[in-house]
């Protein structure tokens, strides 16, 4: 499997996003977003960090970037996008999901380590997990408040793109929705961050079954 | 040339919790008058146009495609012309 | 607004007096006209007061800096240059350094603060290093004030705004809260760097014919007195044309930062010195880089970039604009670094070159506007002050403060809910500390630990100082704080290696402050000798003052330490129920300064308790032994608050309870004794540990895994319940900020 | 029941990051007319007063007591009368 890890200005934890691939073997390249060529990848990382400093808004600038457009035909053929904090933000801005990101309810950033549930268990990122299963991810953000209209919320329960929620919801997100994907599936994003718990020696390896999903869709796809 | 001047709101549906938030530091200042707070963004876009219908074409157009966020937000906004400057 | 007004002719400035307002001295004046043999101009004027403020030229204090001791044989980079550089093995070299920013977050507190790590970050980054983590070390008046309350949220909000967006964790600092602090906070920085050996950069202009290179933001007003101080008017305002503030862009110094690394890789060759402009900007960096070669430099000033129009030499030399570099590069070569930078929309111009002249010129408009001789002007004549005991230190009684002990359990809730002991998470939670994924150990232990990939070593750091100590005794709480920062290291597994410091002081123009300034040193040193851990790097700020009282003598010592297997990092938190808890070090009746004596008297007062060297490396060694051999399970230092302190932070971190038993009388609990540690020992390991700590260490009693906490002294027992507890510490700050 | 329009712009000589970045993104969106943009806040607050002097003189003081940061700040405010709001 072939990654990129999509840097854009101000990204900062395209290094962490591909150090994680690497530990699982993926073969991960950093790309810049002022690139526009995604065509040798299998998958494709939209990592966290304050793109274009996030000014405006959370992934308003960086959604008009070269790369986007790779972006979408990429998404288009099905393959996968990933897209972890301001990649999800980014993802919402460009319109590859529903919805949008808000200031947390209460104003501000925070860093801390969160409980997820495992929504649905069936999907590209998560088929490692069990129902319900219970895992601690961190989160880094100011504004992961997931915001959409009723309809689309609705949408997303009975298609189960709803991928994970937060056990004890720290940001106001509706329906404690820390992630979800397209309708196909191939396209996700979530607030909080997988890529730093993989590692033992930082205490906490509970975001390993979501590398580990995403390598086994990979590999059951090609092999399919 | 033109200036744009460019007020972005919440929809009414949308919490503001920063508006909220003001409200309350108000209250707490005793300023007990204060009924809703609401924050958005104001924008002042100093434009080269033709004319009057393609400065307000232009505006329009940017302001949906990358200053809003059409989910969440609205917008009006109000042109004036205004003097060139010469930069020195 | 009109153009300039027309400047002050050099008459008129001698005449005016204005360079007094400017806070040169009449002496200082006479010798610049007296070494120029010739009236300086008002631009002229101007850079020799930007250059020979205390800010800037040290010269009030370095007499006394020069003592630190800063040489051992870990020692790359000692003070002098950007930031001090440590030997960490395998090619490798730790890089950091602590700074200021005191006066402008009280002014603006969110950009002052966030103005204060963009600088501290441009430092290390500067020296080639990649930056890895920064620190914080804060100082408020009481909570209780609602300016502290607006102080406390600008601030952390500034340190977060910055911090987080340009993706450099904050993953350690201390907060205390004392009223001298309310009209003066403080808001000390601190940054680690990694580096190659190889990659090491230092600030300085060599090569006649070289060429200067301006990089990063464009030169705003900011920081400096903006248009007025140009115009003749200026010495009849002051506090109302505030300087224009200064404004942090993260997001352009994180490409300032890739870029600068990505520089030193690819272009070490022509690449001959890189500074960061901080304070009095370009100025001092041009200056300095070229003082410190031994050279001259020219510069163009119609060169540099703008962003506001009609700015003066002056103002374009001392402009305090954020998010800008200078660098040398060889002559002939400056395109490929130009290129460089523009590919990621960086403004980078060549604005001057080095000289073999030993002047520095400034062109401005076809004309010369300053010709001054670089190293007159980089060496602000030195100043030797008066010093005095303060009258208050003969005066402190030489009998302990003895603790109320008439309600211990009540004694024990508002300790914990003291906003300098409780925990800080409520703040320290809007600091990104995990970005970079190297987070080993995270803000709520003793000192944070990140590691080195691709190794098996990692690094761990703390700021640290208990000012009271100090304000008591400046020569023995410096000892302390020293001493304190490195119990923190120690605790994680780590060595110490080596120190940078904050020193933040009142006038020293009172002598007594002076002398404060001079023990403080010495403290330092003698307690960094005994630990090898030389001091490379540090900041001084002075005139920490409001309506004439100073604040407390505040060295912050800002520590770094080398864990060389990190699989042995060890934390604070109990683990296992039946592991067995000890006391390491001696208790004594020491009160006069401590946390106890601030709460039940509302102040601190009496001759300070000693510390002891010998008893502290002691302690250090048995740790780091422990540690080794794999005996601990936790290690927890004791400091403010005393044991009970320590004994509830390891049992809230594990979310496991004590059952501990002394022959203490109850008010030892408290006790401040320096050079102790908390530790806990799995049973199978007891008699190992008890063996190699002797007489040393002192059993206490066991982990639990039971609701309530106990402890039995020699007159009563005390019981609470953990979760209750928990939430007064956890939540007090939080309250008191909402009050 | 009156509404009080405020805006907030930098003072001039205040650095505006996000005006700058906001005017390259336009400019790389081939909005190629645009010269100059700031971002300032814009908020809307309603407010019980008896008359309009007195609405005007607390709209004034919350402002620059709490809205606004005055070292990097400037504002303007416009007032109208609005019906009040029965809330539900
Ligand atoms: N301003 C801050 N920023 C980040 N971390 C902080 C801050 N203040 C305190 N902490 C963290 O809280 C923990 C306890 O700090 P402190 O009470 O100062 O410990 P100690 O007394 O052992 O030095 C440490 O991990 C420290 O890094
Ligand atoms: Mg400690």
């Amino acid at each position: 499997m072939r990654a990129a890890v999509i840097s854009f200005p101000g990204s900062n934890c395209d290094f962490d996003m591909l150090y994680a691939l690497q530990d699982f073997g993926v073969d991960a390249q950093i790309i810049s977003a002022k690139t526009n060529d995604l065509t040798n990848f299998d998958a494709i990382f939209l990592p966290g960090g304050f793109s274009y400093g996030d000014y405006l808004r959370t992934g308003a600038i960086a959604r008009f970037s070269p790369i986007m457009s790779a972006v979408t035909q990429a998404a288009n053929e099905g393959k996968i996008i990933v897209g972890i904090c301001n990649g999800f933000q980014i993802l919402t801005e460009a319109g590859l999901l529903p919805g949008q990101l808000l200031m947390n309810k209460n104003p501000g950033f925070i860093c801390d380590e969160v409980l997820l549930t495992i929504a649905n268990p069936d999907t590209a990122y998560t088929n490692t997990y069990n129902a319900n299963e219970k895992i601690l991810i961190p989160i880094a953000h100011g504004e992961g408040n997931y915001y959409a209209d009723e309809a689309t919320l609705d949408q997303l329960e009975n298609n189960h793109q709803v991928v994970f929620r937060y056990a004890d919801n720290p940001n106001g997100s509706a329906r404690d929705i820390a992630g979800i994907m397209n309708e196909q599936g191939n396209v996700f994003g979530m607030m909080p961050h997988p890529e730093r718990a993989v590692d033992p020696i930082t205490g906490n390896i509970d975001g390993q079954g979501f590398f580990k999903s995403i390598l086994s869709a990979i590999l059951t796809k090609v092999t399919a | 040339m033109y200036l744009a001047k460019i007020y972005v709101t919440y929809k009414p549906s949308i919490l503001d919790p920063q508006g909220e938030v003001i409200k309350s530091a108000l209250h707490r200042m005793d300023y007990a008058g204060v009924q809703t707070v609401t924050q958005g963004k104001y924008f002042e876009v100093k434009l080269q146009a033709t004319d009057v219908d393609s400065a307000t074409a232009e505006t329009q157009s940017f302001t949906e495609s990358l200053l809003i966020n059409q989910n969440t937000e609205t917008y009006r906004f109000d042109l004036s012309l205004v003097a060139d400057e010469v930069d020195v | 607004m009109t153009k300039v007004s027309k400047e002050m002719s050099p008459e008129q400035v001698r005449d005016s007096k204005i360079y007094l307002d400017w806070s040169l001295t009449q002496e200082e004046y006479e010798l610049i006209v007296a070494t120029l043999d010739r009236l300086p101009n008002f631009t002229e004027t101007g850079i020799f007061s930007g250059m020979w403020s205390e800010h800037v030229s040290y010269k009030k204090s370095k007499p006394i800096l020069k003592k630190f001791w800063s040489q051992n044989e870990r020692v790359l980079q000692g003070p002098g240059e950007g930031a001090g550089i440590l030997d960490i093995g395998d090619g490798q070299a730790v890089v950091f350094k602590a700074e200021s920013h005191n006066h402008p977050s009280f002014v603006e507190p969110y950009e002052g603060a966030a103005t204060g790590i963009g600088g501290i970050l441009r430092d290390i980054f500067s020296m080639g290093a990649q930056p890895i983590a920064a620190l914080d070390s804060l100082r408020f008046g009481e909570l209780n004030n609602p300016r502290t309350r607006h102080l406390v949220d600008g601030i952390i909000a500034g340190i977060a705004g910055y911090g987080n967006a340009i993706g450099i964790p904050t993953v350690g600092g201390e907060i205390a809260f004392d009223d001298v602090y309310a009209g003066n906070p403080l808001v000390n920085v601190m940054a680690v760097g990694l580096m190659e050996k190889t990659a090491m950069q230092v600030g300085q202009a060599k090569g006649v014919g070289n060429s200067v290179i301006y990089v990063g933001a464009k030169t705003g007003r900011d920081g400096i007195n903006g248009a007025s101080f140009a115009s003749a008017e200026f010495s009849s305002t002051h506090e109302s044309d505030r300087s224009a503030v200064q404004v942090g862009d993260p997001f352009l110094e994180k490409l300032v930062m890739d870029t600068t690394l990505q520089a030193v890789r690819e272009y070490a060759d022509i690449i001959v010195g890189i500074q960061d402009m901080g304070a009095a900007g370009l100025l001092s960096s041009s200056s300095e880089m070229a003082s410190k070669a031994g050279q001259g430099m020219t510069l163009n000033l119609d060169l540099v970039p703008q962003r506001e129009t009609n700015m003066t030499p002056y103002e374009l030399m001392l402009s305090e604009s954020q998010e800008r570099m200078l660098f040398v590069v060889k002559r002939g070569e400056e395109q490929a670094i130009i290129d460089l930078f523009e590919t990621n929309d960086l403004d980078a111009v060549i604005i001057g070159e080095v000289t073999d002249n030993e002047q520095f010129i400034l062109e401005f408009d076809g004309e010369i506007v300053a010709d001054v001789p670089i190293d007159f002007l980089t060496h602000a004549p030195k100043q030797d002050l008066p010093m005095a005991v303060p009258a208050r230190i003969k005066e402190l009684s030489s009998k302990q403060y003895l603790p109320d002990m008439s309600d211990l359990k009540k004694t024990v809730l508002s300790l914990i809910a003291q906003p300098t002991i409780a925990s800080k998470a409520a703040l320290f939670r809007h600091f990104d500390s995990m970005v970079r994924a190297d987070t080993v150990i995270k803000p709520g232990g003793d000192a944070a630990l990140i590691r080195v990939r691709g190794t098996q070593k990692a690094l761990a750091m703390t700021t640290d100082v208990n000012a009271r100590y100090l304000y008591l005794d400046p020569l023995k709480g410096a000892q302390m704080a020293v001493a304190e920062a490195a119990r923190n290291i120690v605790a994680t597994g780590a060595l110490p290696i080596g120190i940078t410091d904050g020193l933040n002081f009142g006038s020293p123009d009172n002598p007594e402050v002076y002398y404060e300034l001079d023990q403080a040193v010495s403290g330092i040193n003698i307690m960094a000798k005994q630990l090898n851990t030389p001091i490379i790097s540090g900041n001084v700020s002075l005139y920490n003052e409001t309506d004439g009282r100073a604040i407390y003598p505040t060295p912050m010592i800002g520590m770094v330490g080398l864990l060389e297997d990190v699989t042995k990092a060890t934390t604070i938190d109990f683990k296992n129920a039946g592991d067995v808890i000890y006391l390491i070090g001696e208790t004594e009746a020491s009160f006069n300064g401590s946390e106890i004596q601030k709460m039940q008297t509302g102040s601190i007062g009496g001759q300070l308790f000693d510390i002891d060297p010998t008893a502290e490396l002691k302690s250090q060694r048995l740790v780091l032994e422990g540690i080794d051999q794999k005996l601990f399970a936790s290690v927890h230092d004791l400091s403010e608050g005393g044991l009970i302190v320590s004994l509830l932070e390891s049992s809230f971190a594990g979310n496991l309870s004590f059952q501990v038993t002394t022959n203490w009388l109850s008010h030892y609990l408290f006790s401040e004794t320096p050079s102790r540690f908390l530790v806990s020992v799995p049973a199978d390991k007891m008699s190992y540990f008890e063996e190699l700590g002797g007489q040393y260490v002192t059993k206490l009693g066991l982990v639990t895994s039971d609701d309530d906490w106990q402890i039995t002294t020699a007159t009563e027992t005390l019981a609470g319940s953990r979760a209750e507890t928990k939430k007064i510490y956890q939540e007090s700050i939080s309250w008191q900020l909402k009050a």
